[in-house]
């Protein structure tokens, strides 16, 4: 039994719909066009993200999860206005109170809005310019938006150094001097130098090793509390997302199958996707071996440019039933902030992450 | 079936690499003892000389890398026989007996790891008929025999498709059933699940086990990944710069484990359990390798690093049957034993 | 597979279209025409031509039609007639001249392939499999001199070489015997002592330049993971470079054929002028100086499509022996 | 738990060695890896050689390129000795002259008995610098003006094949620069357009250029080039040949660039300076054009010398340059007999000219192109 009278849409409304949301992303649509032929006909299109709607709440941590190819890269850099949406709401809460939608600015309007909102790479390798020295790379966002200049901005990229652990007289260092794990390091204080409200952590630690993974990780901590920081933090690593995120986004397909808070994702999920991926996640622990209750996917994940009909995890999912097949579910309110996509959200007793 | 004899013991091994610009001690004096039907985990962060240690187990390491010293010993089977790999000429023929029939390997990158010009039954037929001497028709059937048990699905098609048609994780399968192919005695398993997607690394470790089971075959399980450890180790080796610092059983690694290089890898992998809990990451990185730190080379980055830790090179010390260390901090109850000694031997 | 041959076929024939647009067109640019230089020849020889005749000349060559008329009348006549004009010059059909010359050409053109395929890819191989040893320096090495010296200039070395040291110069396909002598087992046997020369001579800075393209090729290919794989198998050495790289080197080097053939053919054109070989080139070049338009347009237009013609069979065979091409269409 | 520098830096040991390294430009890394090609090296400074030589060859040639005479006519090459009996005396040997008693054909031969003192520095034969500044001072040549010296022997008309030479690499030499600089302009600009716009236009030039690509390249350089009119003056010759020989070279660079392109547009740098606010014409100039530059300087030197072979063969037909421009190739034309070659194998001395360049340039691309990436 379906209890539709709970059932509320997240609301697409042009205001925000609380005053402590920094972020609204609403019915956000990213369709890439697949093009054929000598004068690129387009005979379909990619849903990378395909409706997605969630917010993100001043000072907190939002963490996206999902398998390589959900649509979490992209859902990030639509945020960041990398890619242009194809339709949809990115509302943005400014310092001073105003609520702009970034998806509908053009050209030189998301200017000011850049220094905002800041993104971290995944690959500390390419993602800094080898032909830059570290001050160039850092201070070149001062620079292009004209917000210091001379000795405040070196003074500015010194402090920034210092702050993720570098020595401020590395500032006249190329790049190849360092380790990926410094790499990174440069590559938060890049962007940090403006004073960002929002920064979004693309596999930010993904690519480190243990140790310098948990550096990094510390240092992010670190640095949110002192600078006032909102963090959306895109990530594959369900233990890094849980020590790090408040509230947790996961993402199946181009769509939000749930969303709910850190703690709940893990141990009550509310859609058979996110209990299958707990259910995958290696616990760090031998004596909790079980692997009778593990919960195994069949399948391969759907190719987001032809997905099935219905639900589109149905085909993989074991509790599928013909309203699934046929029907898309919405993305329900559970109460309690949880969501859920899934038709039979209060029905299924799923379980959780295998804690011991 | 598992007898728990020893089956690959190696003995101060050391592979170095002769590069223009130095020498790197890939793998520097690495012992370690592999016991058939079992699982042993050898883990450590990228550049500790995991991947080439393995390498070095089936003769396989290139240029400018050579195994400079030390003994592989493998007894293929329970009548005493011993083979040293570390003596065979890479390229003879009777290490090539070896590979891909008693031990063989799955990589890192299920994507390049095949080839993408041949199908996948021509190169797991390849195996087959190599090592068998069987036709062609018979390898295929056991080809698709095998692509059915690592659950591939319609195996009498996927014989004769292209790698690169299919996905991650079903590229990553058929690389196990190439490895199966011959019955191994061992498998070695180089990180295969790093570059797949939790849920595809789950489905592959299952299999993993669930083959180990059945064919009762030892495995060499590399990766960098704790959780992956607890997961399907029996026994555990910690590498650092190129030795071993740590071999105890699974349960004894992530519950009780005195180095402090493996206390610390602990401490610096997020527990699920919690939110926030306080990480504790190993100061600094690993350093460069043509100037490795004298004496234990954890030292610079050690908390309980003491005066004596500068200058010693640690030895190995047997805290009980079963757990090994090689840390300074331990050798003061237990004397100094022979450093020649083997390491593991129960 | 049928899809994509489908198109490229269309798209070979597409090509050959705007070669034939452009090779009848430079033909046309050059001030006056064949009949103002005959007018000029003879005022020279005799004096006086009536402005009558002039007109006369031209209207039966249509020289006074616009040029889409004219190109459209030469094309025509190709695909109806298999008619490519007439040449002013030789006073020939110039069809003749090209079913006489052409064969020649595309002969040493596929003999200089063969010779370039055959020398390059095992001294790549070689190269590659034995980095840095003192063979691989001297291939390289012998690369760069091939690569550096022009083919004419290395014709005339030869010539010079085997005047001095032969008395008498290699010039031409034929001995004297059989030079106008109709085809027989002789004269095959005959060109094949011949040809070797001009064959080496046209593929040489070819066969440099895939030398070091099979190098680089391989040794990409021997640090891919799947070599290691197929070590861990057991394969010998030998056997596992072969099944390997060097088959997914092949790749490059099949489509290498589409870039070698337009510098062979143009390798050819020059070098059968300084050896005198009976083949396009020599009657390409007289054509052009002598404006002999149908002759020249004709020429350039079958040596152009020869050059398509086996681009396109190059793009077949990499079609065939890789399949990521095949299946990805 | 703050984070301090010390408590992260321990192991960034910095020498006085790895700092170095570590501040070095991209340009000072580049020139510490060429400079370990030696064979690069040298033949970089036999490169930077040749095009100083054309720059003053006016200087460095004995004589103009116009003087001849007769009486010379296909004079060996003489011999060129610093000393006579032990002592310091630069001179070339004399000549001694036959005539052929079947053919009454005037012969050469070189007498050894006879010397032609040399000078460096020497007055000779009056010129004008680039046309415009006068003087008379060569390098070398004889002492006494007038006295034959042909250190690579005299041609048809009792030129000087050594100072014709020298005249000639100022053209040979600079027609591959001007044909770069067109198929560079065009390569960058229609490559650009394909690898930032992409689509259908992408699609539409690529098409394009492998058509371009798939037609053999001489035979059209010879129709274009038999179209340029006799009475064309020297300059225009000169500046058509170029851009006929640049017109099938810019799809080769228009492919590079825009491979190059496509690749840097991937790169996460380049991302991360967008979302830093820059403007797509600094994003092109300041991020991406550094990373290219290197890689193009790369390609042009291995480009150049095929169209200095380009122009040689052309000119060598008679299609390309024509006297009175002195090239390698218009050289050479002499050479297009067996006959000629056969008793005067010293006319083929720009031949040597020519591979001398193009293999060293091939040497310095190659070393470039090692050196274009030093990360």
């Amino acid at each position: 039994m379906v209890a539709t009278h709970t059932t509320q849409q997240v609301a697409p409304e042009l205001t925000m719909r609380s005053d402590d949301h920094l972020l609204e992303v609403n019915h956000l649509k990213m369709y890439f066009p697949i093009t054929q032929g000598l004068f690129s006909r387009v005979v379909g299109y990619t849903k990378a993200a395909d409706d997605v709607n969630f917010y993100i709440r001043k000072g907190e941590t939002l963490g996206l999860v999902g398998e390589s190819g959900c649509g979490k890269t992209t859902v990030g850099r639509c945020i960041v206005r990398a890619y242009e949406p194809t339709s949809g709401e990115i509302l943005y809460r400014d310092p001073d109170g105003g609520v702009t939608d970034l998806a509908a600015l053009e050209g030189k309007e998301i200017q000011p809005y850049r220094k905002d909102i800041r993104m971290i790479f995944q690959d500390p390798y390419s993602s800094l310019n080898p032909r830059m020295t570290v001050f160039q790379v850092i201070s070149e966002a001062l620079r292009v938006n004209n917000l210091a200049s001379g000795s405040e901005m070196r003074d500015r990229v010194e402090y920034l150094l210092q702050r993720v652990g570098l020595r401020p007289e590395y500032i006249q260092r190329y790049p190849h001097a360092f380790s990926g794990g410094e790499r990174q390091r440069i590559g938060i204080a890049r962007s940090l130098v403006t004073n960002p409200k929002l920064v979004v952590c693309d596999e930010a630690v993904s690519g480190l090793d243990v140790s310098i993974r948990a550096q990094i990780l510390n240092l992010l901590e670190e640095l949110q509390d002192d600078f006032d920081l909102t963090y959306l933090f895109i990530s594959h690593d369900l233990s890094v997302i849980r020590h790090i995120c408040d509230r947790v986004v996961v993402m199946y397909v181009g769509k939000i199958v749930e969303v709910a808070s850190g703690l709940d994702v893990y141990v009550d999920p509310k859609h058979p996707y996110t209990e299958a991926l707990m259910s995958s996640v290696p616990v760090s622990n031998p004596r909790a071996r079980d692997k009778g209750t593990r919960i195994l996917l069949e399948g391969e994940v759907a190719d987001p440019s032809n997905p099935p009909s219905g639900c589109y995890f149905h085909p993989r999912c074991r509790y599928a039933q013909q309203l699934c097949r046929e029907q898309a579910p919405p993305l329900k309110d559970l109460g309690n902030e949880h969501y859920s996509a899934c038709h039979f959200a209060e029905e299924l007793s799923l379980a959780g992450v295998r804690m011991v | 079936m598992a007898d728990n004899r020893v089956l690959l013991e190696v003995r101060d091994l050391k592979v170095h690499f002769f590069t223009d610009e130095g020498v790197v001690k890939a793998v520097d004096g690495v012992d370690l003892t592999i016991e058939s039907g079992k699982t042993l985990c050898l883990v450590g962060e990228s550049g500790c000389g995991k991947s080439v240690a393995c390498r070095a187990f089936l003769g396989i390491v290139q240029r400018p890398g050579r195994i400079v010293s030390g003994e592989i010993l493998f007894h293929p089977d329970g009548n005493g026989a011993t083979i040293d790999i570390a003596a065979m000429d890479p390229k003879g023929a009777e290490i090539r007996q070896i590979r891909g029939r008693e031990i063989s390997m799955i990589f890192q990158e299920p994507m390049t790891s095949l080839s993408p010009m041949y199908t996948v039954g021509n190169q797991i037929i390849e195996n087959i008929v190599l090592h068998t001497r069987d036709s062609k028709e018979i390898a295929r059937e056991r080809t698709i025999q095998l692509l059915d048990q690592v659950g591939i699905p319609r195996p009498d098609r996927l014989v004769d498709e292209y790698p690169f048609r299919l996905s991650g994780g079903m590229r990553q399968r058929a690389m196990i059933a190439m490895a199966l192919s011959c019955n191994p005695t061992m498998l070695i398993a180089d990180e295969p699940t790093t570059a797949l997607d939790v849920t595809t690394q789950a489905q592959i470790i299952d299999l993993i086990l669930d083959l180990q089971h059945e064919y009762g075959m030892a495995v060499l399980f590399i990766t960098h990944d704790l959780g992956v450890v607890a997961e399907l180790a029996d026994d555990v080796a910690v590498m650092y710069l190129g030795k071993v610092v740590e071999r105890a059983p699974v349960d004894t690694i992530f519950n009780d484990p005195k180095h402090p290089y493996t206390q610390s890898l602990l401490r610096s992998i997020p527990k699920i359990a919690m939110r926030r809990e306080e990480l504790d990451p190993i100061k600094g990185m690993v350093p460069n390798p043509f100037r490795r730190p004298d004496g234990c080379t954890f030292h610079p980055r050690c908390p309980k690093a003491m005066e004596v830790c500068r200058h010693v090179v640690p030895s190995v010390t047997q805290l009980d049957p079963n757990h090994l260390v090689r840390c300074l901090l331990y050798e003061s109850q237990e004397g100094r034993p022979d450093e020649s000694a083997p390491a593991g031997r129960n | 597979m049928w899809k994509y041959l489908l198109r490229r076929s269309a798209y070979a024939l597409f090509t050959v279209w705007v070669i034939s647009l452009i090779s009848f067109a430079v033909i046309q640019l050059p001030p006056g025409d064949y009949v103002s230089d005959l007018v000029n020849d003879l005022r020279a020889q005799a004096g006086e031509v009536s402005p009558e005749w002039e007109q006369r000349m031209r209207e039966i060559y249509g020289f006074d039609d616009p040029f889409l008329v004219q190109y459209f009348k030469w094309m025509r006549n190709i695909l109806t007639k298999g008619q490519f004009g007439y040449s002013f010059y030789y006073k020939r059909d110039a069809v003749e001249m090209i079913t006489e010359r052409l064969p020649m050409s595309f002969a040493l053109s596929f003999l200089s392939t063969m010779f370039v395929w055959v020398v390059a890819l095992p001294i790549g191989f070689y190269s590659a499999v034995h980095k840095y040893s003192i063979a691989d320096y001297f291939a390289s090495f012998m690369g760069f001199f091939g690569m550096a010296i022009p083919n004419f200039l290395l014709a005339l070395i030869v010539l010079y070489l085997t005047y001095k040291y032969m008395g008498q110069a290699v010039i031409g396909l034929f001995s004297a015997e059989y030079a106008s002598a109709a085809w027989s087992w002789g004269k095959l046997l005959d060109l094949m002592k011949h040809v070797w020369v001009p064959m080496v001579i046209i593929g040489i800075s070819s066969t440099a330049g895939l030398i070091r393209t099979m190098r680089a090729n391989l040794l990409d290919e021997l640090n891919k993971p799947y070599v290691e794989t197929a070590r861990a198998k057991g394969l010998s050495e030998t056997r596992l470079l072969i099944k390997y790289p060097l088959r997914h080197a092949l790749n490059p080097f099949v489509s290498t054929l589409g870039w070698m053939l337009p510098s062979l053919v143009s390798g050819e054109t020059i070098v059968s002028m300084v050896l005198n070989l009976p083949t396009s080139g020599p009657i390409l070049y007289r054509a052009l100086i002598q404006q002999d338009q149908y002759v020249a347009a004709g020429f350039i237009l079958m040596l152009s499509t020869l050059t398509v013609v086996g681009t396109f069979i190059s793009d077949l065979l990499l079609a065939w022996v890789d399949p990521r091409i095949r299946l990805q269409q | 738990m703050e984070h301090t520098a010390n408590d992260t830096l321990d192991f960034h040991e910095t020498t006085e060695e790895s700092l170095k390294l570590e501040v070095a430009s991209q340009w000072q890394l580049m020139w510490w890896k060429f400079r370990k090609h030696k064979l690069a090296v040298i033949s970089g400074i036999i490169v930077i050689l040749f095009y100083v030589v054309a720059l003053f060859c006016e200087f460095f040639s004995p004589t103009v390129p116009t003087t001849y005479l007769d009486v010379y006519a296909t004079a060996p090459p003489q011999r060129l000795r610093l000393f006579l009996d032990g002592k310091w005396f630069p001179h070339v040997t004399g000549y001694r002259g036959e005539r052929d008693p079947v053919s009454f054909r005037k012969t050469w031969e070189i007498d050894y008995s006879t010397y032609i003192p040399v000078g460096l520095f020497v007055h000779g034969d009056p010129y004008k610098l680039w046309g415009l500044i006068p003087g008379d001072l060569h390098l070398i040549g004889p002492k006494n003006p007038g006295d034959p010296f042909y250190l690579m022997g005299a041609d048809m008309i009792g030129r000087d094949v050594f100072g014709r030479l020298i005249y000639s690499s100022r053209i040979s030499l600079t027609v591959g620069l001007v044909g770069m600089v067109i198929s560079l302009s065009f390569g960058i600009l229609l490559g650009g357009i394909s690898g930032l716009v992409g689509g259908a236009v992408d699609n539409i030039i690529q098409r394009i250029i492998e058509i371009l690509m798939s037609i053999p390249t001489l035979p059209v350089w010879l129709s274009l080039a038999a179209v340029v009119p006799i009475d064309w003056p020297a300059l225009r010759v000169y500046f058509m040949i170029s851009i006929i020989l640049s017109l099938i070279s810019w799809t080769g660079m228009a492919r590079v660039v825009r491979s190059k392109f496509l690749a840097l547009r991937e790169e996460d740098f380049v991302m991360a300076a967008m979302l830093d606010g820059c403007s797509r014409g600094r994003l092109i100039m300041r991020h991406m054009l550094p990373s290219f530059l290197s890689h193009i300087i790369a390609s042009i030197t291995l480009w150049i010398p095929g169209l200095i072979l380009g122009e040689t063969a052309l000119s060598f037909l008679g299609l390309g340059l024509r006297p009175p421009v002195v090239s390698w190739g218009v050289m050479l034309q002499d050479t297009q007999k067996v006959a000629v070659i056969a008793r005067y194998p010293w006319l083929l001395a720009p031949g040597g000219a020519v591979f001398i360049i193009v293999l060293t340039l091939n040497f310095l691309g190659d070393g470039l192109r090692d050196a274009a990436d030093p990360y």
